[in-house]
Formats: structure tokens, C-alpha cells, sequence
């Protein structure tokens, strides 16, 4: 299989859909001249020109509306936020206008639409420019929240993206977008949305994250295994709908269960899963579910500070031998 | 690098657009229509048929009707909560329009989004926003969709005059008049927003020279005479299908009733409202211009009342008798396919 | 003991802060000359002026960011929003300015400011205008988060909130102003933030909510209690910080725990609540919780269908009964 | 109702305030602060000292000097995240600034806040933001609350020209115009957003004459030209100060380097960027006229230059020394009293 960085992958799914698809555009900050700030449109403007590769003014309220509107009338938008965090001005357009209108329109108004870019935490970048918004947008009915890990699934997933009929919050990570993965060499590589994915079979302890977190989970259960405890890790893929079958099919085998997010822990991801898990299969869990989660601290800058607000290998491991008894 | 373009300074209120007597007495029926369903829409509510907010459009007429007159049916039009009459105007049917205000299964929502919230596909009506000022850049958007496929349409995105100081009124502007999109930005300046009058909340020129800062040529228009409106909005129609980018058209008009149906509006006095009633009403302007261009007898008249209210009174019994949705419908339509 | 509305209790605690405190001062849409949209500001621009009663232009987004520059130089502003969903618009200004201000300045910079209005559903006002925001705020680190129920605790909270040198979001309902209760008849009536109230006492299962859900619990009790069933009603009160003490308390004494909210159950504060009292009290807990919330689904106007997608008593009944295996 | 008062619709490139030779000296040593400040913090970067983000000021430096020199010490400033000239402007200490960009103890933020997120609510400098055009509704409630205080002081509220698109700036123009806040709007129009000259992002107007919508007046000035922005600013300071409201001022200038230390620049040609440094830098303009007019010889000029090296040395020696922050500083200054 080809390797590919997730910056790479995601550039090769939008292209593909550009290609196949003359009413996919991209719109946002950056993305024609300067190939995103973040370089994930790399080619885009020179293959398809000024009309479908669209630099915006730095407006994203106005921008994202403008997308939606689009959407209404047919076209199937990408917005690229050059972080989630500047989505923050926009977020009313995607709730009120994207999020609630085919229900409020009895199923007659549809968005297609896709609004993307990276999510969480950077390398340094302080409290402003760092916060996981998986668990907002998670809380949302009429959106569909996806947050892949690996360049596979990115573009798997982004072509799914783009061609649902729904409006989709598409969670990047800036610092995977220069990890490399296998992707698999089909012409049309498809992720479903909704689906989580078991990245590493394991009998002791489940451990659930989604985006960088997996790369946690998957440390953890290395080190972990030389420590005797097989852990399963799930890449849950998809925030809304979740996959809580795969989950708990997962925790009634394994009956242990930590959950792993960048994201500030309360009324986050993991306190979802893990109020689903004791609705679904309380019987089987052995121990409680042990949420890793960034701290409950803006991010601060200094390099130390960071290091201690976010989730890491150490941590995970510390919380799966929790949940093992193990400590 | 643009610059403004020439903007109408001041409003030319001999301004009128040529019509035949049919296109009149046309317009005339429209706009009672929409007078007779509005004031129906409040006693229903009174008699709590319709729930939460309800803002009625009367006084406003001349100026949604003027302007469909100056589009095609393949247009797009957006709006905010003040939609009835938008949707009248698009050729939406009365029974969907007012069933929807009950909340019942015939309305054009299924009754789920209720009146502020309605919309038309294949009317090219597209709302219906309960966020003040959110269909802005909604329909600069439906103007993109436009130009992208090069079809010629153009977007009316109507909003009003406290909608016009939200900020994302002005990034819809900027990009609007960057990329030329073909927008008519029409100002509903109905003198108020809620309680407060436009003075009290506006600072710098009027409306219809916001759009300078940006390239943005505009025009007031009055919002009391239909073919004052008609004459506007031609205009701006051109200029968008022509290519030049948007246009930005203040309607001055009034709101004889309170804000919504919640509304006792003490804000102004009763004689402000009684002397706009008497001396400007849209509708009767038009009928006195009926009666004495010769192009209606008081029998005609008489005719449209009875026509008009029937089909209001079929509107009502619709809304009554249409069931309210099945239960099952509370999770249908959250994603298409899903 | 006098009854009030929630209305007048609300309105009482600003008089009385303005009164106390020069640099406190009311702003928002028709807050002075209309006396609020809801009528929470009845009087307030007759005896403070138009200094400190401020009518804005419709501007969320710049007036929220207009009080937070006050706050920084050390006013105090109360920011009503007409309605919390309007507060979308303003909410980068909420989170990026007011909130993270403090820890980004290390400690320097406070923003002593209070944003307050109705949230969650009012009657049949449809989808754009009836979001639950207690768990999007909930979820961020530097806010605190009030919703009172009741008019002595609207009070009480609405005093400290105003006090308070944090940024706070104080969460009212709509329905819940004009219903009367009592209110404490003493000169300075203070509810501190971030202690829950049992309201009522009870010994078989924990029922705990917030805002208006403490109606629908308390009525819920009542009927219980006719099929023997004595239900413990908590009332959170503060969201953030959120008074696990007094949750876990409660559970220990009776093993069972229902939570009651209006907003959507993923990611809600039903899950945050599930996810604590499992890691604090697993082995206490006899039945896994279950949580009553809005449904899953943006608020649809239909009355009859409104009335599905909203919590009540009834459900609350039965998820008490659910928990207690007597379903 | 306001209408828009005058505004000068061509910058006067000749206006430059009276100077002592005194003064200009100390606009020089501040400037040539700010230069050697920014090349270390762009050294230190380069060396895995600083992180993140770093916006440099490089080419910019006579907005903030001569505007600085037109307010008093307990008058208000506020910017984005291209702000360590700002604070040393303000008179805040090198080494605080410094230790701040290498995240350490010493910081002015501790550490917690870096390059983006300073303040000293001392030296009435309220930061440091990190969302585009955040700081123009903050720096309106900060002249609000000297409004609301009638203490006289003004806010001087910087931002990009980029920043000058976004919605909430002209929220903030209609509020500051309705109410008669004491704000200086500066648009600090370096030529870029990112990698978007202003052609590409701006339809209409000038920028200082995007207020005019709002009743704001507004002038042009040379940005690479500090007398002129002290001009400037005292036409602009001394209007607010008079109680008539606010004033937008729009500085032409440029800057050298990328947008921040992660961008290459390549949306521009070098040729570009080394005439304007060669024909306007403001430094080098003003060396000029110091040796020309005779207020300093080069001798004069070269202890400067080692006053100013040795200032900025002993800042990086500090921000390196300065410790970490201590790891319990994780869970403090989330909330006062909590
Ligand atoms: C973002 C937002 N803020 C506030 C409101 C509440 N609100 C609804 S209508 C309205 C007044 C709007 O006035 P205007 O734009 O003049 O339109 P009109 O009602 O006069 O047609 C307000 C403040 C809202 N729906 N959305
Ligand atoms: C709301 C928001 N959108 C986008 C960004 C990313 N961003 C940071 S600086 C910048 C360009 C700003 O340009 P300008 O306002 O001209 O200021 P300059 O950097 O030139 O000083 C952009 C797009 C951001 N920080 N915040
Ligand atoms: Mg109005
Ligand atoms: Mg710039």
C-alpha cells in the first residue's frame, strides 16, 4: 500500500470529488494561493481554477453562511476553517442555518456541506488557538461530527463526507497532518461515517479515543502489553452517530473500559461513552470507566505546562491499570 | 481595487414603474391577500390556533409585491421571521403557509418548523430565519449558487433595519461586491426593531449608503407604493443580472401592528400609527389609483374582497382540519438518509 | 416568607447590586425603554438612567465584546442576552476573551461579568430559539454556570453572580419567570455559587436536575411517593462548578440516580453526572443511571410534537421506576 | 440622527508633528528597541527557544511609537497577536515581554500566555489577542468604561487590515459612533493578511473611510513615518478626548518578515520587500533626519544602537534563565478566588 501523509491524504480526497463531482468547491482563509495554511490544499487552486478553489476575506461568520446558502441551492461547499477555533464566529450559521434546517423545513431543505480543518491542540499555540470542540458539535442533532486518525481514513472518510447530503463537522489535527500511513491503493477509497473501527484486538481493557488520541491509545497498549495487559483500541472515527455497538461489544468482552480525548473533560466524549456503556453493558464492566482527557485548564503556552494538560501514552497506561486493578 | 460606485443620494420619489391596469388591480389583489391572511393569522392566534412568535407583515405589502414583480420565478428569495407574505408573494399556497402557522401536517414544514421557519424548493423561497440577520450571508450564498452555474438568477435576501447593524451584514457586503455577486440586499426599514426605532440604534448614514464602504451602490425606494418598489427593484434586478455585482435598496415602510403577536408596542404613539394608516396605506393608495385611472369599479373591488377572503377563509379551515403530525415524525428529517 | 416571580427576583437582585455598586451597570437588547424583552428589566432605566440601562443595537457579538473590554477595566456589566441561543453569535468573544483572559495573563486580567437570559425551550418558538446550553458552557474551564430554579435562589445566585470576579453564565427560563415562589425576606439575600440543593429528601432514588427540570423531579416525587416510592430531589443549581459532593452524597443514601435535563442528551450533563458518580461511586450504585433529557432531535413547533421532544414528569416516573426495577 | 461628519479624503503626506530634538531621539532608541527586539525574538525562534506562534513587528515600528507618544500613560491600548512592540511602547519591561515568548516564570503571563496573550493591567496594556479582530469590541468597552468613569482617558485599538473585514468591527463602529466613545480605531494596514494582499480580500473603500457609513471620520497616514503618526494620532486622541466620539486611523505601513515565523512570504517578490526597506524604512528615515537636522551624531547614534543591544541582551539572557513555571501553576488562574 502507498504511504501518504494525512495532509496529502486529505488534499487526494477532495480532488478526487472535485474531480467527479462540478458542484464540490472549496472555500476559507488561504486555501487558493497560499495552498492552505496549513498547506492541506496543496494543487487544488492550479487543477481547478479561482471558481471552485475560493480565497476568502478573513470573515468566517459571513463565509460559512454564504457556504450554507450555497449549499441550499444545490452546491456541495467545503469550508475549510484554518482552525476550529475561529469556527467560533461562524457557529451560530452552522447550527441554526446548516444543523436545524431540514428539520425545520419538514426534510424539503437540505445542506450538503462540509466544513473542515484542524481541531485541538497544536505544538505551543496557547489557549486561544487549541480548544477540541468534538464534544460541542457532538451535542448537535442534524450535523454529522467525524474525526479521523490516520491518512487512510482522512481521505476515506472526507470523500464520504463530501458526498453526504448532510452537513458534516470534519475534525483535523495539525500535527498528524505530517504523519505518515498506508492508504489503501483503490480507485475510490470510501470510509463509511459512523462506524468506529478496532485498530488493535486486545481481551484486559478497551481503550476508546478518536484523532490524536489514538496514537495514545496505541502506545499505551505496546507498552502495556509488556506488561501482560492486552488492550483493545478503538478508533472511534466518527463522533455523531457513534458507534456505541462496536463499543460495547468491545467492554463485554474486554469489561474494562478507559476512553482517551484531548478535549476538557466535562460533558465530553468520554462522558458520553461512558454513560452509554453503563446504560448498555453495566453489567459487564468490572471497573469504572476511567476518562483520560486534556486538563480542565485553558492550554497554556509554556512547554512544560502543555505537556502536563495534555493526554499522553503515561497516562493512558496509568488509567488502563487503574481500571486492571493494576496500579 | 473597487471603489463605490454612483449612489442614488437621494431617493427620487416620482420614481414608478409603468403597469397596465391588469398588472394594478394584479398587484392590488396580492396585496390584500396578504392583508387579509395576516390579520386572519392574528386572530387565530388570538383564539391560540398558532403558537409562539408571530410577526405580521401589515403595512409592508407594496414592498415584497413590487419587488417579486421585478424578478422571475426562478430567482432565489430569502427572508427572516416576517416570511408570511414573502411566501404569498412567491405563489406559495395559502392552506401550506397558514397550516404550518397551526402546526399541522399540510403546513409546508409538516408543521415542525412553524412561522418563521418555512421554505420552498421548488418556490426558490428559502426561508424563514428566526436569526436576525442569519439569511445575509445565507443569500449572498444563494447568489454564489447563481453565479457558479451561470444560470442568471439573482437573490432578494431581505432583512430589516435592526437586522442591517449585525456585523455579518457587512462581511455579506464585502464578499458580495469582491466577487460580484448577484444580490439585491433590500432593507425592510420598517422604523423599528422591536421596540426600538432606528435612531435609537443606528448611528452614520442611511441604510441604503451602507453599502458604499464597500463598493456597494444603493437606493431608497418607498416602501409604501408598489410601483415605487416596482420601479426600485427593476432597477436593482438589472444591475445584479447584468452583471455588476450587488445592490443595496432601502425600503422605507411601516408595521402598523406590534412586533409579534406579543408585542402591545407602547413604544409609539397611536396617532404616529392612525396618521401612517390613514395617509399611506399601501392599499389604499392602490385602490384610489384603481378607481381613478379607471382600471377597477368599486363592484371589481368588491369581486377581489370576496375572492380574497375566501381563499383566507379556506386557508383557516385548512390549517384548523389538517391533522397535526404524526408522532413518528419527531425523528424524521434530522439527516437526509439517516 | 413574600413570594415572587422569578422575574421580579431577578430584576430585585440587579436593582439591589446596582444600588450597592456603581460599577455595575445593565446592558442589552431593549433591556431599558422596552423593559426587557421578557420583561426582567421592569424598572431598572427609571432609577439608574440611561448610564447604566443600555439598549444596544442588535450586535451580540460586539456588545458581548463591548461589556467583556468593560470588565477588563474593572466594570461590572451584566450582559443579558434576549435569548442564550442569541449568545452564539458572541460566543468567541464568551469563551476566547472572558473566559481564557485570566489564565492567559496569569492572573493579571479578570473579567468580572455576568451574561444572563433565558435558555432552553420557551413554548412552541421553534428550533433556532429553544437550545439548551448548559452543557457547552459547562464544558469550559474559566466560566462558572448558574441555573437557578426557583425565585430565591434566582435571587440569591444572581447577587453572587453579579459579585462574582469571574466571567459567569447565568441561564433563566423562560417559563419559569412568571411562576411564583418564596423568597427569603432578609436585606441581602446570597446563594452561593456551586452548591446544590436537596429539595427534597427522599431514600430510594436520587433525582437530579436543573432549571426547569426541577419541576418536572419535584412533580415526579409526588407521584412516586403515592406508589411508595420516596425520591431525593436534587437541585444542581450551579452547572459549573458542578457539586458532585452533594450528587455523590445523595447516591451513596440511596443507590439510584435519575438526571433531568431539557437540553440533548449527547455530551449533556446527564452524561457528565453518569460518568462522575460511576468513577466516585461504582459500588454504591444498584442500577446504572439513567438520564431524561430533550430528545434527540432540534425543537420541533408542532404542539404535539413539542411536547414529545421535551422531558415531563412522566418520564421522569418512569425512569425513577427504571432504576428502582419496577418498571 | 448622526449623519457622517467630515472626513479627509486624502491623507496630507506632508502633516508631521513638531518635534524637540530630545523627542526624536527617544522616538529612534524606541524604534531601533523594537527592531532588535523582534530580530532576537526571530533568532530565539529560529533556536527552538520560542514556540507556537511568533508575529514580528519588523518594518512597523513607527505606528506604534509616534501613537504611543500622542496618549498619556493611563490611557488604554489594545491589539492583536503582533504585539511585542506594543508593550514596549507601553514601557513594559523587555525581560517580562521576553521571558514571556520563551514561556517561562518570569513572563508576563507567567508563562501561561506566550507571544499572543500578554497584558499588564498596570502599564493599561490590555493585550495580546489571538482571534482576528477580537480586540476592536474590547477596546470599545474599554473607552466605554472611560466613558462610563469620566476620567478622559481614550483607548487606542489596533488592528490588521485583514482584521478590518470582519463583521464585529463595524458592530463596534455603530456602537462607539451611537454612543461617542473614546476609541481610536487603528487599522495597522500592513499590505497583508497572511498571504492575502488587499486587493484580494477588500471591495470599496479605503480603510479609514470604512467609518463613514457610521458617522466615524477617519485620515490616512504614512505608517513608515513616525512624526506623521504622531501627527496623526494627536488629531485623532485629541477628537476623541474632546467627548466627539470616535476616529479611524488608518496607518499605511508594511512589514518585513512573513506573517509569523512559520511563513515564507513567497506570495510577494523580494524585490518588493527590499524597496520599501531600502526607500521608506522608518528607522533608517529618521537616522536621516537626526544626523541632517543635527540632533545626533553618529557617535550619539552608535551608543543608542549599544544601549539598545545591551537592553535586548540582557532580555534573552533573562527569558533563558527564567525558570519554567512551576507545574502547579497548571491549576491556578482559572478563576479569581477558585
Ligand atoms: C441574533 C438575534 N438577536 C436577537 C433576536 C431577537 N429579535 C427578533 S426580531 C428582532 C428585531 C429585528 O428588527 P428588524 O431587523 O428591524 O426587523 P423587523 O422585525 O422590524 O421586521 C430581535 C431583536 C434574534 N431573533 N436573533
Ligand atoms: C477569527 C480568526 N480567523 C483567522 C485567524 C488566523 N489568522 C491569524 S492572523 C491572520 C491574518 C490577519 O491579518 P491582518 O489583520 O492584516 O493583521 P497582520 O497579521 O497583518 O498584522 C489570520 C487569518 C485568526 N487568528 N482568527
Ligand atoms: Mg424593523
Ligand atoms: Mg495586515
Amino acid at each position: 500500500m502507498p504511504v501518504l501523509t494525512v495532509r496529502e491524504a486529505l488534499r487526494d480526497a477532495m480532488a478526487e470529488e472535485m474531480r467527479r463531482d462540478p458542484d464540490v468547491f472549496l472555500m476559507g482563509e488561504e486555501v487558493g494561493e497560499y495552498q492552505g495554511a496549513y498547506k492541506v490544499s496543496q494543487g487544488l487552486l492550479e487543477e481547478f481554477g479561482g471558481r471552485r478553489v475560493i480565497d476568502t476575506p478573513i470573515t468566517e461568520h459571513g463565509f460559512a453562511g454564504l457556504g450554507i446558502g450555497a449549499g441550499f441551492a444545490g452546491l456541495k461547499p467545503i469550508v475549510e476553517f484554518m482552525t476550529f477555533n475561529f469556527a467560533m464566529q461562524a457557529i451560530d450559521q452552522i447550527l441554526n442555518s446548516a444543523a436545524k434546517t431540514r428539520y425545520m423545513s419538514g426534510g424539503q431543505m437540505g445542506c450538503p456541506i462540509v466544513f473542515r480543518g484542524p481541531n485541538g491542540a497544536a505544538a505551543r499555540v496557547g489557549a486561544q488557538h487549541s480548544q477540541c470542540y468534538a464534544s460541542w458539535y457532538g451535542h448537535v442533532p442534524g450535523l454529522k461530527v467525524v474525526a479521523p486518525f490516520g491518512a487512510g481514513d482522512a481521505k476515506g472518510l472526507l470523500k464520504s463526507a463530501i458526498r453526504d447530503p448532510n452537513p458534516i463537522i470534519f475534525l483535523e489535527n495539525e500535527i498528524l497532518y505530517g504523519r505518515s500511513f498506508e492508504v489503501p491503493d483503490v480507485a475510490d477509497h470510501i470510509v463509511p461515517i459512523g462506524s468506529a473501527a478496532v485498530v488493535r484486538p486486545g481481551s484486559d481493557v478497551t481503550i476508546a479515543g478518536f484523532s490524536i488520541a489514538v496514537a495514545y491509545a496505541l502506545d499505551a497498549a505496546e507498552q502495556l502489553a509488556k506488561e501482560g495487559i492486552e488492550a483493545e483500541v478503538i478508533d472511534l472515527r466518527t463522533i455523531r452517530p457513534l458507534d456505541a455497538a462496536t463499543i460495547c461489544a468491545s467492554v463485554r468482552k474486554t469489561n474494562r473500559l478507559v476512553t482517551v480525548e484531548e478535549g476538557w473533560p466535562f460533558a465530553g466524549i468520554g462522558a458520553e461513552i461512558a454513560a452509554i456503556v453503563m446504560d448498555q453493558c453495566f453489567d459487564d464492566l468490572d471497573a469504572p470507566v476511567v476518562r483520560v482527557t486534556g486538563e480542565d485548564v485553558p492550554l497554556p503556552y509554556a512547554a512544560n505546562l502543555e505537556k502536563l494538560a495534555l493526554p499522553d501514552a503515561a497516562r493512558v497506561i496509568a488509567a488502563a491499570k487503574r481500571v486492571c486493578y493494576r496500579a | 481595487m473597487s471603489t463605490a460606485r454612483k449612489t442614488k443620494a437621494t431617493p427620487d420619489p416620482t420614481a414608478s414603474a409603468p403597469a397596465t391596469g391588469e398588472q394594478l388591480v394584479g398587484y392590488y389583489r396580492e396585496m390584500l391577500l396578504m392583508r387579509r391572511f395576516e390579520e386572519r393569522a392574528g386572530q387565530m392566534y388570538g383564539m391560540g390556533l398558532i403558537g409562539g412568535f408571530c410577526h405580521l407583515y401589515i403595512g409592508q405589502e407594496a414592498v415584497v409585491v413590487g419587488l417579486e414583480h421585478a424578478i422571475r420565478p426562478d430567482d432565489y428569495v430569502i427572508t427572516s421571521y416576517r416570511d408570511h407574505a414573502h411566501m404569498l408573494a412567491r405563489g406559495m399556497d395559502p392552506k401550506g403557509v397558514m397550516a404550518e402557522l397551526t402546526g399541522r401536517a399540510g403546513g409546508y414544514s409538516k408543521g415542525k418548523g412553524g412561522s418563521m421557519h418555512m421554505f420552498s424548493a421548488k418556490r426558490r423561497f428559502f426561508g424563514g430565519h428566526g436569526i436576525v440577520a442569519a439569511q445575509v450571508p445565507l443569500g449572498a450564498g444563494l447568489a454564489f449558487a447563481a453565479k457558479y452555474r451561470d444560470q442568471g438568477q439573482v437573490c432578494l435576501t431581505f432583512f430589516g433595519e435592526g437586522a442591517a447593524n449585525q456585523g455579518q451584514v457587512y462581511e455579506s457586503f464585502n464578499m458580495a461586491s469582491l466577487w460580484k455577486l448577484p444580490v439585491v440586499f433590500v432593507v425592510e426599514n420598517n422604523q423599528y426593531a422591536m421596540g426600538t426605532s432606528i435612531a435609537r440604534a443606528k448611528a452614520g448614514l442611511e441604510f441604503y449608503r451602507r453599502g458604499e464602504a464597500f463598493g456597494i451602490s444603493g437606493a431608497m425606494a418607498d416602501g409604501m407604493d408598489v410601483l415605487a418598489m416596482k420601479a426600485a427593484g427593476d432597477q436593482a434586478v438589472a444591475h445584479c443580472r447584468s452583471g455588476e455585482g450587488p445592490y443595496l435598496l432601502e425600503a422605507r415602510t411601516y408595521r402598523y401592528r406590534g412586533h409579534s403577536m406579543s408585542d402591545p408596542a407602547k413604544y409609539r404613539s397611536r396617532e404616529e400609527v392612525a396618521k401612517m394608516r390613514s395617509e399611506r396605506d399601501p392599499i389604499d393608495q392602490l385602490r384610489v389609483r384603481l378607481l381613478e385611472g379607471g382600471h377597477a369599479d368599486e363592484a371589481a373591488l368588491k369581486e377581489i374582497d370576496r375572492d380574497v377572503k375566501a381563499i383566507v377563509a379556506e386557508a383557516a379551515e385548512f390549517a384548523q382540519q389538517s391533522p397535526e403530525p404524526d408522532p413518528s415524525e419527531l425523528y424524521t428529517d434530522i439527516l437526509a438518509g439517516g
